[in-house]
């Protein structure tokens, strides 16, 4: 299986030959790779180098922590590569967004109102959770759309809290 | 000594607490809320009694309630810890009122700290330096303290007049944005200790903030044990502190303590405190507040030091007398204290709850960790977000940062994101490993990101260890289609499949 | 500095070793049998490299990998632990020939020391007591030992020349007894050392057994770090250490400490090493052997003293002088270690293996834990019980011990049995309290039962949790009769039940 | 539900009321009990005292590990208990009794031999685990029966060893 994996804009051709190889690049490397303790944590060694990472789901790739860094990867195997080449490829930028509460919490307030025009970073909306005010920032330029939360209101994980045009 | 001690907290300075009560003999009582019947403190308590639900003001915050347990069940002490009622001085009242020591200092001692309005003016008097501000009592208008606000001169900071912990703290650059502060600094003053009031105070740029932990007992000896570093924070909260500081000569370090010793005894302070002061470049240093608590960071005294302070605090709290005089307090080597939270250093620390699904302590020589949770517990919104602490000592500053560098890559917890990589990052920041940090450091001049440059990059080990565990995830739900044909192995495989994806 | 050490060993020690270096800058190299791939150590360490299967023969007494290993992946040391190859002068000697540096004693020390009875001879020659027995250097037929046997008298010790940590050691009643108990002696000294050769040695009656902790480097300085206590044994395996000795006061002490070092420059010693002395009711001491490598109980040495005793090994390897002279170590309060063994202390002490499927290590202050195994991992047969070192440090003796007891109780290990119940029971003994014990102590005047009598009993307690845990379990197997029905709430149950019933 | 629980000989008549009430010998009492991080880790508040212990199955009976004492319980339903006592109840002495390897391991020795008069308490096997040579003995006085491993010979956990009758 060969697949396409893009690190940080570097790019890097990985095949798995077999459960004891892989080749990236062109170059073969003996891997043992080994799930520790059932959980997302993996200890690999390539010839002889011993690394231990917690590797998990973000939205849209992979975030591998290896010793105090976060590399954010996408993994893609040829079809979808090609797929997504088809599709006009990277990623979109238009299209409505929505602010999703990203831990449970009380809405503090919402200074802004449906229809304002907004600037990426400018505060759309204050979540108060472990007793901190945390500012919940615009993601680009746009309009505020509806906004379905109220100041006092208790909202859960991932509440769409207001939406972005 | 006293038979029972209720403590009146949780996290891992209820299980601190719990400890030191242990090792003493005494029988601990935990009160907790719904979200923490499997917390460590109420695992570890010999009993526990639920207060309410989770929020706080229905369950840690209800004095009322806390007092009837204690009096039921027969405890004739109460630990506060620290936040929720550590500062309240008519708890500490009531329970007096009640025939029940309170571990801490005398109820109008904290009264006269709690409002950091009042405690200035006391402290003036004694004669300890403060930093230039309104000197008025609390109870101040928006009105007066714009007008107030140019007379000191800007950049200011304003302050809520019960505050602690920078909640309901703002920064002001200019008359223009004071406005829009003072409502956020109100809100969250309010909201934080249901008390809006909020004084000025002028800033005093590139200054450290260095705290000396004060012991107290009830025949007037009152002594220091030495100074802590706290200058790394953000938004007002302290992320790692050391000791000794490495801004204090042994001259300055007398100097500063002993004006902390006649702070305290200002109040005619008893048991544990911390004074708070603002260290400029000339080493000019200035009162900032008196903590009448157990602080956080207690650990990093404790490892310079040898003294067991939340046993001391009992001994001094059931009328002993201090068992160190300021003489026999001997500094040895360098202690550094990571506060471990529940928070995403890679998106602007946001909380971060959930179930810790595993996690590996670091441990070995000169290694601590105070922690309430354990893997299976469930990290909620309602508390704050600190997890653990993790404390390291080395016989020399730079030994201690390897050894915190060491401990930090052993460190795992899976099920919340911790910002445990802000700390290892922060390790090879040279600013830090050269002392040379106030308190704007973290925020002004650092950041994840550039610091980052200098550690060694990984590129490919992270494509190989993506592409790999893609790769096994597209092969196990290829595994799972056909429920009907599953056996006991493949529920192992879905179970673990199913965690990857929590 | 060295640039990358191998570590050619394995479990607590290793991960130990792994820490060390770290906190050194050194980079790591870790050696793993089959049954390791998961180890702590594996994952830890900067390389690792398979050595074979699980058996110690094919994997760490691979002396001839582990070298091979070492000069392939360019390590410019060798750190052996304790056990497997750390006694072996020949792998010293072959770690040399490669240009290796082996951190630890010259081969000739460690095979001057590691033939017992030719250690005797050396010593006795530096004018150092030590107990009587056989002289004459191994390889004696067991008409010879039987002969001398009425000589020296009995009761007497049979003991493995090449041996060490208790294994072909027999303790000889009579004359009549002796043949069958030469027959297991050198049976289990043949299995564990590869040599079946044994001498004697007179029994000392109620003697304790104390050690001395001896650093030395490579230009003649030699130092000792104080004693530890080691009289708490069972079948000549220590289950518990102290530091310092309830035995010694500081003329003892300087008297025994001088006597060790002497002994130490006897064999032109270098590097971290250990005399072990028997002590009498009347206080008399006698030479017992020198274990030419680091100790299992090395950290009751570190928590005392301050020395982090794996670094400075490194440190005098690489040829530098010592840190400290004599007159700079200091000893400051109590540090008891307990041994935690994977072994069941209701039946006999049988070893117990399985999967650690949880763990809560205690933490808090004056607590270390040298481990290396966490939930998940598995323990197997072939290597020795003991999963982890608890070492708590006190002001006082006192102290140390309540703090023990607190730690003890909130150790948690699911998965296999653990020996924590016994030193449960046995901090709660009055003569362990007293310090009143010896080396038969353990095996002669302490059951648990008895010891358990003072504890408080708690059968209602034990009733209704038994009971709860019946009824939950009747009602669980009921809900899983129909699998075709399960969903996937009900495969995290039948998952819980089939662990339960691990 | 109603159960009689023995504890080193002593009896108690247990009945679960509901979910949070308990009876012990006609005494009532409120309790919260859990399982911790799903472990046979339990967690009980019985009218405000906590305790926490691990609880597991012996051969015959439930092992409550509790402030580091171990007590052996015995649970039974009235049902259980009525066909025990028609049994004649308490445990069968006479019957073979198979000597299984507590662990694996390596038999060193059998220093008996099959048709041996033995005594309880006497060594019958030398079985080497984790570096230490353990000697097993007779469970009660007996003749060896059928030996089925020798000596050098590797065995399983729970593997039969010889048999006692």
């Amino acid at each position: 299986m060969k697949y396409i994996t893009t690190v940080e804009g570097r790019q890097f051709v990985v095949e798995i030959v077999d459960e004891k190889h892989i080749n990236v690049d062109g170059k073969t490397y003996e891997i043992d790779f080994e799930t520790v303790s059932g959980q997302p944590v993996y200890s690999l060694i390539v010839d002889g180098r011993s690394h231990e990472s917690y590797v998990y789901q973000g939205d849209d790739n992979w975030q591998v922590l290896l010793r105090g860094r976060l590399y954010p990867v996408t993994v893609e195997d040829e079809r979808e590569k090609r797929l997504r080449a088809a599709a006009g490829g990277g990623v979109v930028q238009a299209g409505e967004f929505h602010l999703r509460a990203p831990m449970p919490g009380l809405v503090v307030a919402i200074p802004v109102t449906e229809g304002q025009e907004i600037r990426k970073g400018q505060v759309i909306l204050i979540l108060e959770s472990m007793k901190m005010q945390n500012e919940l920032k615009a993601p680009r330029d746009g309009t505020i759309g509806r906004i379905r939360v109220k100041a006092g209101e208790s909202v859960e994980q991932k509440q769409t809290l207001l939406s972005v045009v | 000594m006293f038979k029972k001690v209720l403590i009146a907290n949780r996290g891992e300075i209820a299980v601190r607490i719990v400890r030191a009560c242990r090792e003493l003999g005494i029988d601990t009582v935990a009160v907790y809320s719904e979200a923490d019947r499997q917390a460590l403190h109420v695992r570890y308590a010999d009993e526990a009694y639920l207060l309410g639900p989770a929020p706080s003001r229905e369950s840690y915050l209800r004095a009322d309630k806390i007092i009837d347990i204690a009096r039921q069940c027969g405890a004739d002490a109460v630990h506060p810890g620290y936040g929720f009622l550590a500062e309240r001085d008519d708890f500490a009242a009531a329970c007096a009122d009640a025939g029940i020591a309170f571990i801490g200092p005398k109820a109008s001692s904290i009264a006269a700290m709690g409002d950091k309005a009042e405690a200035r003016a006391t402290v003036i008097k004694a004669g300890v330096p403060v930093v230039p501000g309104t000197e008025d009592v609390g109870n101040m208008s928006d009105e007066e303290l714009l007008s107030k606000a140019s007379l000191i001169g800007f950049p200011l900071l304003i302050k809520a007049t019960a505050g602690g912990g920078g909640k309901g703290m703002r920064e002001v650059e200019s008359q223009e944005e004071m406005p829009a502060l003072l409502q956020s600094a109100r809100r969250e003053a309010e909201s934080s200790f249901g008390d809006g009031n909020v004084y000025l105070e002028k800033l005093i740029e590139g200054a450290r903030h260095i705290e000396f932990q004060i012991m107290a007992d009830t025949h007037g000896n009152v002594i220091h044990l030495g100074e802590r570093e706290c200058s790394l924070q953000r938004r007002h909260q302290k992320l790692l502190e050391e000791a000794p500081s490495s801004a204090l000569d042994d001259e300055l370090r007398e100097k500063m303590g002993t004006v902390a010793v006649k702070a305290a005894h200002a109040v005619d302070y008893v048991n544990a405190g911390t004074i708070e002061f603002l260290l400029d470049k000339d080493n000019n240093f200035y009162f900032l507040e008196m903590n009448t608590r157990l602080q956080v960071e207690h650990p990093v005294t404790e490892m310079v030091t040898g003294i067991d302070i939340v046993k001391e605090q009992i001994r001094v709290a059931r009328g002993r007398t201090l068992s160190y005089k300021q003489e026999d307090v001997r500094f040895n080597g360098h202690a550094i204290e990571c506060r471990i939270n529940a928070e995403d250093p890679y998106n602007n620390f946001m909380p971060s709850t959930g179930r810790i699904t595993h996690s590996l302590l670091p441990t070995g020589p000169g290694v601590r960790v105070d922690t309430g949770v354990y893997p299976g517990f469930e990290i909620t919104p309602f508390y704050d977000p600190m997890i653990a602490k993790l404390i390291v000592w080395g016989e020399t500053r730079a030994q201690a940062i390897l050894r915190m560098r060491r401990a930090l890559e052993e460190y795992r917890v899976v099920g919340v994101m911790t910002n445990i990589p802000f700390h290892q990052t922060l390790m090879d920041s040279h600013r830090f490993m050269g002392g040379q940090y106030d308190t704007r450091f973290v925020e002004e001049r650092f950041s994840m990101q550039e610091a980052g440059e200098n550690g060694e990059k990984n590129d490919e080990i992270a494509a190989i260890l993506a592409t790999l565990v893609a790769h096994r995830e597209t092969e196990l739900s290829a595994t799972i289609v056909n429920r009907n044909e599953r056996d006991t192995s493949n529920w192992k495989w879905v179970g673990r499949w199913e965690r990857m994806h929590r």
